[in-house]
């Protein structure tokens, strides 16, 4: 439909108003588009056309019968009537067939309040069923910890079954069975674990699908909807929060055309429920005598406010005049954070003279940081991947880690027969056609990428940078990657983009420096799947230590995460960080927190490795209790305010910053609102241009391949930030992986694992080792062992890449 | 035994009582007024006073007339002083030096 | 001679004799006066006094905590957390009625799909503390318990009006 | 010093002391009362005197009425108390030094030079008269055949201030609808209604 | 026994200087007017919540004693415990001089009251002079009151009354003239004389209109529905008192009371002969203790107003403010005047009572 100069018109007549068509509509769009409200059911404009409800029935003139209007094509001269006695008698007739086996259960059901049913039913239904047999009566199924099932209402409108199909591309429910005896399944009684599932909670027209976590807890009428901005990817879908006296009671989709459509992923939808965990920080806390008390804000303020200045004084022995500020003073700050927290931060940080901030927790290689564009951004619009004809994804476990941005792939490999391809350390499972799929083990990345660049290099004809030239000369490029590179290169609208686990990994710099090279060279867009919800916001608020806010070259420098955790600072500033989950070299940085002498932690949740080390902890509010701004992926600018007040004594994280600045004399802390703060950013960073192209890089040198396992590590969806891993309902999804090694089986059988008996290991990476269960999967390459990282019991080992020894438990 | 003296001397002195208040509320008019009252009161004891040793009932007819003028020079002058009030919004005598109404 | 008359009849206090004659008579007439505490006015089956919450025989608790009643509630003086029960079932986990906002309406009888929350006849209670005055489900269905016999009869007495 | 005496000398302190309170007080509604409190006294002083119809009359009138009408005008008008009491010291020492010297002047007359010029034996044998004597009759024989003229007088002096008090301050307020109860009453349907007949419309 | 216990009184009364024994004497019959007046005002309360609750098809309180006798006490006992608020920024003195100011003249106006033939407490020759003087100075307990309490409620009632109260005061004092010149003197005990002669003598009968004027002006005066605006609880709260509590609040309360009583008493005297029995002169009653004078007479006369208050108060809506004015100068004033001359007019040619 997009396609305006094809499209011829037609004009029909409904009720009276002559109206323009496109040719091949069905009927039901052009009435929604004119504001004619036509009952249905079935229909979804996101959904393939089924018209088994029958509830849009309307008059059409020189129709025997009336016509769905969801199913009905326009033709030129049609007469419609929507209102006729014709029209309405069918829809009533429909309507109280409709109704013979749905249950009166409105005031125990969940959807009640905003039934599509019980709203039609209001217009359309009769106050008393002539139908006097017994109703039926279905038993509902398990599905998964997400969705509720109550089969009896199920008005058999496919939505459900549809969305499978067409949407989360799973074909998870189904219908079985025919006229009185239709039933809505799963197949083989297993759950729905699409990433997507939760949406046709919102899809399903009656209560027979609800959401299982906030069942019973509250009545549609009665909570307060506020608008926001989902807080686990960068995609930044649109939500509206939903609260009941003060408590977030559920999160539902807000329609974003350019953004999340209509959809939200299932970790946006339900990881409100770990706002209610039992690790809230209430108040502010203290340790006194290694014993952590409750305070009040001046004290625990002040006492933060003193440390943060003593350890820029006594760091060094003799002359405070010497301290080194950024060896001394060390932040570290969530990618999930605020924009105004961040760039409150990096104030606070560098108004005391050190720049050592870092958002880039997961990541091991900064040896390119200098070269790196403004902001890890995607290069284009989301909307625009739907329309792509080639992409490459390096390091992306893309459906888990950005539901929605798989979503869209999906829709431009199916709808479009893209060409999708995947180069990754592992073999995921994609929900779509997938052209070439490789995994190599994670040592092996650079050398398949470096395969893939020579062959672009060869199909352009191009000669290779400097600092590309040996890796490229050296590379010995296979079949699959020239038809790769040559679907990119035939491809109009091609993208290549970087994943998180691109980012995590110890060559990070080569990667990135590869895929641009891959891109440039096909003519592909370049770009980034960032981490967190603001990891574009981090950059251009300066919380990375060699720049300042919006790519300002001249403001303080300091040490990256990396160089921290050898030189560990006297006093660290963590804002919403759990040191053992959030961090890659989270042992690394445990031991270098403990060394230093004090340790502010703003934070909503607290945890045993932070209580270990911290010295403050300063309750912060968490995503739906503070004003901010998130900046996605495309470098959309989202800004939203609190829905509910924080539990106790926390307060928005910015407010925290804010007076701590205040407390420490520093100037330029006098924000009344985070508004301002984003106010101020957005005005420095007027002047910016976004470009991922990179023209100089450090020589990108590939060492000879380790023939030893290999840990390889990915965040599992549900591990990725605090908020999710303590969701409980999430926890106990399928995609909520619990610690356990997995090995390729030809790997296993290498180290005389392959025994059905062997269900642990025991794993030594370093000085760390740990009992873990066993897996074997081939998806799993050869070579690697792969342990998820930020999992319970992941902070015992050591970095998320590295070489590991198991054996027998 | 009280005297006629002792009622002299008693009207002698409310009389320079009311004397030094007229001097003292120059600007209020109000208390200007009952100071005008307080003195026709003091000459009224003496006339009460005289009538009484005199054995004279005339001294206290001169005192009904003089109570009957001095309530009606009560009534008109706080007439004036509403009217005034209302049109001046004060009563200080000092700033009533306007010819015009 | 209209003028006439009503010169007559206002110098004579007509009107003002008229009206004292009325209340004089009055003061004679029988006294309606109910002795409050030993006399009581009867009550309707449909009296709306102290809230309670019933059960069903079996002693399940009617109440499934569709909220209707606290969302027709003109006061504001319903408050229901509900959550899903061991058994799979919904039921309310509090249901509060804060008797200084209650103006006994009756709307929340009148939505109640299971009858659960009903009004009884008891209008004679008292609060001694601050707080005494939210009424607890606990409370309401101690209620509903001691008086289902009565609450039972009037229900019935009013079915054929419904 | 007896009962009388005693009397005297109260009332007659009273007297000079709500006199000062009436010059010396900071608002004039308590310069108002203490002059209520002045007339009372001098009531009673009058009393001594065996003038009761005057006593009775002076608290009747000026009491009951004259300082009502005072007290009234006072709390009505919110006047500026403090600039009411400008110039009071000031003026503090030349008017005591008036009033001194008028007393001491009076006093001098009065006292020691008064009784040979009066004829003081004589003015100090005052009649008791007896307890059935009534002063209202004396008074008003006198009033009503010596002093009958002036008694006119002064009542035609009253009217004339009950006219001048009211034409001063009246004013007819504008814009201020006012209802007749009476006519109110009196109104009959015929009045007002008028009962119009007219054809029922029929259609062409 | 008795007589020794006589004896001793009667030394111990000797013992006294004369003078002494004067101040006992006075003393002793103030206490016997005083205290029967303040159980008879708080007995007024009573019957007033009573008729008026009767008049309403009511029954009243009738719960403190039996029948509800003891309420008055009751009340009394409960007003005493509460407490007195002084308002911030009000005259503290004046706000609590101002209920004494208010009951002393409705008290010392019973000094000239006779309840029998002699049975007075001061047989004063300008009675009714007096009379007038004190009920003037009554409004100065509620002026007080109204501005001491630095309210605009308290003082707007006491602008209300005080207006009210003066005008009024006029009309009865021209309804009084008429008495004093039917009965040619001030004394209150001649002018009840002057009545004497049954029934047909009283000077309500030639003085209908005076009657009518100085009782109506007797309610105005004391501020009683319909002529209670000077409290009028729909606009100004309580009026003047709206600042009272407790005690202070009761003798405001008290002084309300003592002066209907007052007022209803002298109605009594000034128009249906006090003390005198109406049934004077008639034959079916010649020699029985119908025709003899009597307190009682004057009890039962009084009585009869104090109902009439109470009547009214039950029958009459409030009044508003500007009608009150207007009744008070526009009509009452007027109709006195006339009838003061329609009176010397009868005296001159001896009509009526004046006959030889």
């Amino acid at each position: 439909m997009s396609d305006a100069i094809n499209t011829e018109f037609v004009t029909i007549t409904v009720d009276g108003r002559e109206l323009q068509a496109p040719k091949g509509a069905m009927l039901i769009e052009v009435t929604d588009k004119a504001n004619i409200k036509v009952p249905r059911f079935c229909y979804h404009e996101k959904l393939a056309v089924a018209a088994n409800c029958r509830m849009c029935l309307v008059e059409v003139e020189k129709a025997p019968k009336p016509l769905p209007a969801c199913a009905t094509p326009v033709m030129d001269g049609m007469v419609v009537y929507t209102q006729s006695a014709k029209a309405k008698e069918a829809q009533k007739s429909v309507m109280e067939f409709l109704l013979i086996n749905h249950p009166l259960d409105c005031p125990i059901c969940d959807q009640g309040g905003e039934c599509e049913l019980q709203d039609v039913a209001m217009g359309y239904g009769q106050d008393v069923s002539e139908y006097v047999e017994g109703k039926r009566v279905v038993f509902d199924k398990n599905i998964g910890p997400l969705i509720a099932t109550e089969l009896t209402r199920c008005i058999h409108c496919t939505r459900c079954v549809r969305f499978g199909r067409e949407i989360a591309g799973l074909r998870e429910l189904g219908m079985t069975g025919r006229g009185e005896n239709a039933l809505i399944s799963t197949f083989l009684e297993r759950s729905v674990d699409s990433e997507l599932s939760g949406n046709v909670i919102d899809l399903c027209p009656v209560g027979a699908l609800t959401a299982k976590p906030s069942r019973y807890g509250a009545r549609s009428w009665e909570m307060v909807q506020h608008a926001s901005i989902a807080p686990h990817d960068c995609i930044g879908s649109n939500v509206y929060i939903h609260t009941l006296r003060g408590q977030v009671r559920r999160v539902v989709p807000r329609d974003n055309e350019a953004v999340n459509e209509v959809w939200i992923s299932d970790r946006d939808r339900f990881s409100y429920e770990g706002l209610a965990s039992d690790d809230r920080v209430t108040a502010p806390m203290i340790r006194k005598d290694g014993v952590w008390v409750d305070a009040d804000w001046d004290e625990a303020l002040r006492l933060a406010a003193s440390q943060i200045r003593q350890s820029l004084i006594t760091s060094s022995d003799d002359d405070a005049s010497d301290v080194d500020a950024s060896s001394a003073l060390a932040a570290l700050i969530s990618p999930s954070s605020t924009l105004e927290e961040m760039y409150l931060l990096q104030k606070l940080i560098r108004s005391l003279g050190s720049g050592s901030i870092d958002h880039r927790l997961r990541q091991s290689d900064f040896s390119d940081q200098d070269n790196a564009p403004v902001m890890p951004w995607l290069g284009q619009d989301i909307a625009n991947l739907e329309n792509i004809d080639a992409a490459l994804l390096i390091g992306s476990h893309t459906r888990k880690e950005q539901p929605i941005i798989n979503h869209r792939l999906r829709k431009a490999a199916v709808n479009k027969q893209a060409q999708i391809s995947f180069i990754n350390p592992r073999s995921f499972d994609a929900n779509f056609p997938v052209a070439n799929n490789i995994s190599v083990a994670q040592q092996h990345l650079v050398h398949e990428l470096a395969a893939v660049a020579a062959a672009a290099y060869a199909l352009s004809g191009n000669p290779a940078p400097a600092y590309l030239a040996d890796v490229v000369a050296k590379a010995r490029p296979q079949p699959a990657h020239q038809s790769l590179v040559k679907q990119l290169q035939q491809g109009e609208n091609s993208t290549v983009l970087v994943g998180s686990q691109a980012a995590m990994h110890p060559a990070y710099a080569a990667i990135r420096a590869l895929a641009e090279a891959i891109a440039a060279q096909t003519g592909s867009i370049f770009g980034y799947l960032s981490d967190g919800a603001n990891s574009a916001g981090a950059w251009l608020a300066g919380a990375v230590p060699h720049r300042g806010p919006c790519n300002t070259t001249d403001a303080v420098k300091g040490q990256p995460i990396a160089d921290l955790i050898e030189n560990a600072p006297t006093a660290a500033v963590l804002v919403n960080v759990e040191p053992e989950y959030d961090v890659a070299h989270s042992q690394a940085l445990l031991d270098s927190l403990r060394r230093a002498s004090a340790v502010v932690a703003i934070t909503a949740f607290k945890s045993p490795a932070l209580e270990d080390v911290a010295s403050v902890i300063l309750p912060a509010a968490a995503f739906s209790e503070t004003s901010g701004t998130f900046v996605n992926a495309e470098g959309v600018t989202q800004s939203f305010n609190g829905a509910n007040t924080p539990p106790g004594e926390a307060r928005p994280g910015w407010k925290i910053l804010r007076v701590l600045g205040n407390l420490l004399q520093l100037d330029g802390f006098d924000y009344v609102s985070s508004e301002q703060v984003r106010d101020e950013l957005r005005s420095a960073c007027e002047q910016m241009e976004l470009d991922n192209s990179i023209n100089d890089a450090p020589l990108v040198n590939v060492s000879a391949a380790n023939d030893a396992l290999m840990r390889a590590t990915d965040v599992p969806i549900y591990a990725t930030d605090a908020l999710a891993r303590r969701a409980t309902s999430l926890q106990q999804t399928h995609d909520a992986v619990d610690l356990a090694v997995t090995l390729n089986p030809a790997d296993a059988e290498r180290l005389g694992l392959d025994d059905e008996e062997v269900t642990s290991v025991a794993v030594k990476q370093g000085e760390a080792s740990a009992t873990l269960r066993l897996i074997l999967d081939a998806s799993v390459p050869a070579g690697s062992a792969w342990i998820p990282a930020a999992v319970k019991g992941s902070e015992r080992l050591g970095d998320p890449f590295g070489e590991v020894l198991i054996e027998k438990a | 035994m009280i005297s006629l003296s002792s009622y002299l001397t008693l009207g002698a002195i409310l009389f320079s009582i009311s004397i030094a208040g007229i001097f003292l509320n120059r600007k209020n008019v109000v208390v200007l007024l009952m100071c005008i009252e307080l003195m026709l009161l003091a000459a009224n004891i003496n006339f009460v006073a005289f009538s009484h040793f005199l054995n004279d009932i005339s001294g206290q007819v001169f005192v009904f007339f003089i109570l009957t003028v001095a309530a009606a020079e009560a009534a008109i002058g706080l007439a004036i002083l509403v009217t005034l009030f209302r049109n001046r919004n004060t009563i200080d005598v000092e700033q009533l030096d306007a010819m015009k109404g | 001679m209209n003028k006439f008359t009503q010169f007559v009849k206002s110098f004579s206090l007509w009107e003002l004799l008229l009206g004292m004659n009325l209340t004089g008579r009055y003061l004679f007439k029988p006294k309606v006066t109910i002795q409050y505490p030993e006399e009581k006015t009867p009550m309707s089956p449909r009296f709306r006094g102290l809230h309670a919450l019933r059960r069903y025989e079996n002693g399940e608790e009617r109440c499934i905590a569709c909220k209707l009643c606290e969302a027709v509630c003109p006061a504001l003086a319903i408050t229901i957390d509900s959550e899903e029960r061991e058994d799979g079932t919904r039921r309310t986990t509090r249901y509060d009625i804060d008797l200084f906002k209650c103006i006994f309406c009756g709307f929340c009888e009148e939505a109640c799909p299971v009858d659960s929350i009903v009004e009884t006849h008891i209008f004679e209670y008292h609060f001694e503390n601050r707080g005494d005055q939210i009424m607890t489900k606990e409370m309401l269905l101690e209620i509903g318990d001691k008086y289902e016999a009565e609450i039972a009869a009037n229900r019935q007495a009013d079915a054929p009006y419904r | 010093m007896n009962f009388t005496d005693l009397v005297f000398y109260f009332f007659s302190a009273m007297l000079v002391l709500a006199g000062l309170g009436v010059i010396g007080s900071r608002n004039p509604v308590h310069s108002a009362l203490f002059l209520v409190l002045s007339f009372f006294s001098c009531s009673a002083l009058w009393l001594l005197l065996q003038a009761e119809f005057l006593a009775i009359v002076l608290v009747l009138v000026y009491v009951g009425a004259v300082m009502v009408l005072f007290l009234f005008v006072v709390m009505m008008l919110n006047i500026n108390l403090a600039q009411m009491r400008q110039g009071f010291v000031r003026y503090l020492p030349l008017g005591v030094l008036v009033a001194l010297v008028m007393v001491v002047q009076m006093v001098w007359i009065v006292g020691p030079v008064g009784p040979d010029v009066f004829g003081g034996e004589q003015l100090n044998q005052a009649v008791q008269h007896a307890p059935d004597h009534s002063n209202t009759s004396e008074l008003g024989k006198v009033l009503y055949t010596d002093y009958v003229f002036a008694f006119e007088v002064a009542a035609i002096i009253l009217l004339v201030a009950i006219v001048a008090a009211i034409a001063l301050t009246m004013r007819r307020r504008e814009m201020t609808k006012y209802q007749t109860p009476g006519k109110q009453v009196q109104v009959r349907k015929s009045d007002r209604l008028r009962v119009v007949k007219m054809d029922a419309e029929t259609s062409k | 026994m008795i007589d020794s216990i006589i004896n001793v009184s009667v030394d111990l009364w000797n013992w006294f200087p004369p003078g002494w024994q004067t101040f006992l004497e006075i003393l002793g019959k103030i206490i016997l007017i005083v205290l029967p007046l303040m159980i008879a005002v708080a007995y007024t309360t009573y019957a007033e919540r009573k008729i008026i609750s009767y008049i309403q098809v009511r029954i009243g309180p009738n719960r403190v004693g039996p029948r509800g006798w003891l309420q008055p006490i009751a009340d009394a006992v409960k007003l005493m415990f509460k407490e007195i608020v002084l308002p911030t920024n009000a005259n503290r003195f004046l706000f609590l001089f101002a209920p004494i100011l208010s009951i002393g003249p409705a008290l010392a106006a019973w000094a000239v009251i006779p309840f029998d033939r002699g049975m007075v407490l001061t047989d004063l020759d300008a009675g009714l002079l007096y009379i007038l003087a004190l009920t003037s100075i009554g409004v100065y307990g509620v002026i007080i009151a109204g501005w001491a309490s630095n309210s605009k409620y308290a003082m707007m009632g006491a602008l209300r009354s005080a207006a009210q109260i003066v005008a009024y005061e006029i009309a009865m004092g021209f309804a009084l003239v008429g008495v004093l010149m039917a009965s040619g003197s001030l004394n209150i005990g001649m002018i009840v004389e002057g009545q004497s002669g049954g029934l047909s003598s009283w000077f309500i009968w030639p003085l209908l209109p005076l009657f009518l004027v100085y009782f109506i002006s007797g309610v105005a005066e004391t501020n009683r529905a319909p002529f209670d605006v000077a409290e009028g609880e729909s606009e100004i709260v309580a009026g003047f008192h709206v600042e009272y509590s407790g005690m202070a609040f009761a003798v405001f309360f008290l002084a309300e009371y003592a002066n209907i009583i007052l007022i209803a008493a002298l109605t009594a005297i000034m128009f249906l002969g006090g003390w005198l029995s109406p049934f004077e002169g008639l034959a079916f009653a010649q020699g029985t203790w119908l025709a003899e004078t009597s307190m009682l007479w004057f009890f039962a006369k009084t009585a009869l107003f104090i109902f009439c208050f109470l009547w009214f108060r039950a029958t009459f809506p409030r009044y508003r403010y500007d009608q009150i004015m207007r009744l008070g100068w526009k009509v009452f004033i007027p109709v006195t005047i006339v009838w003061l001359f329609v009176e010397a007019v009868m005296v001159v040619a001896e009509i009526g009572p004046w006959a030889a």
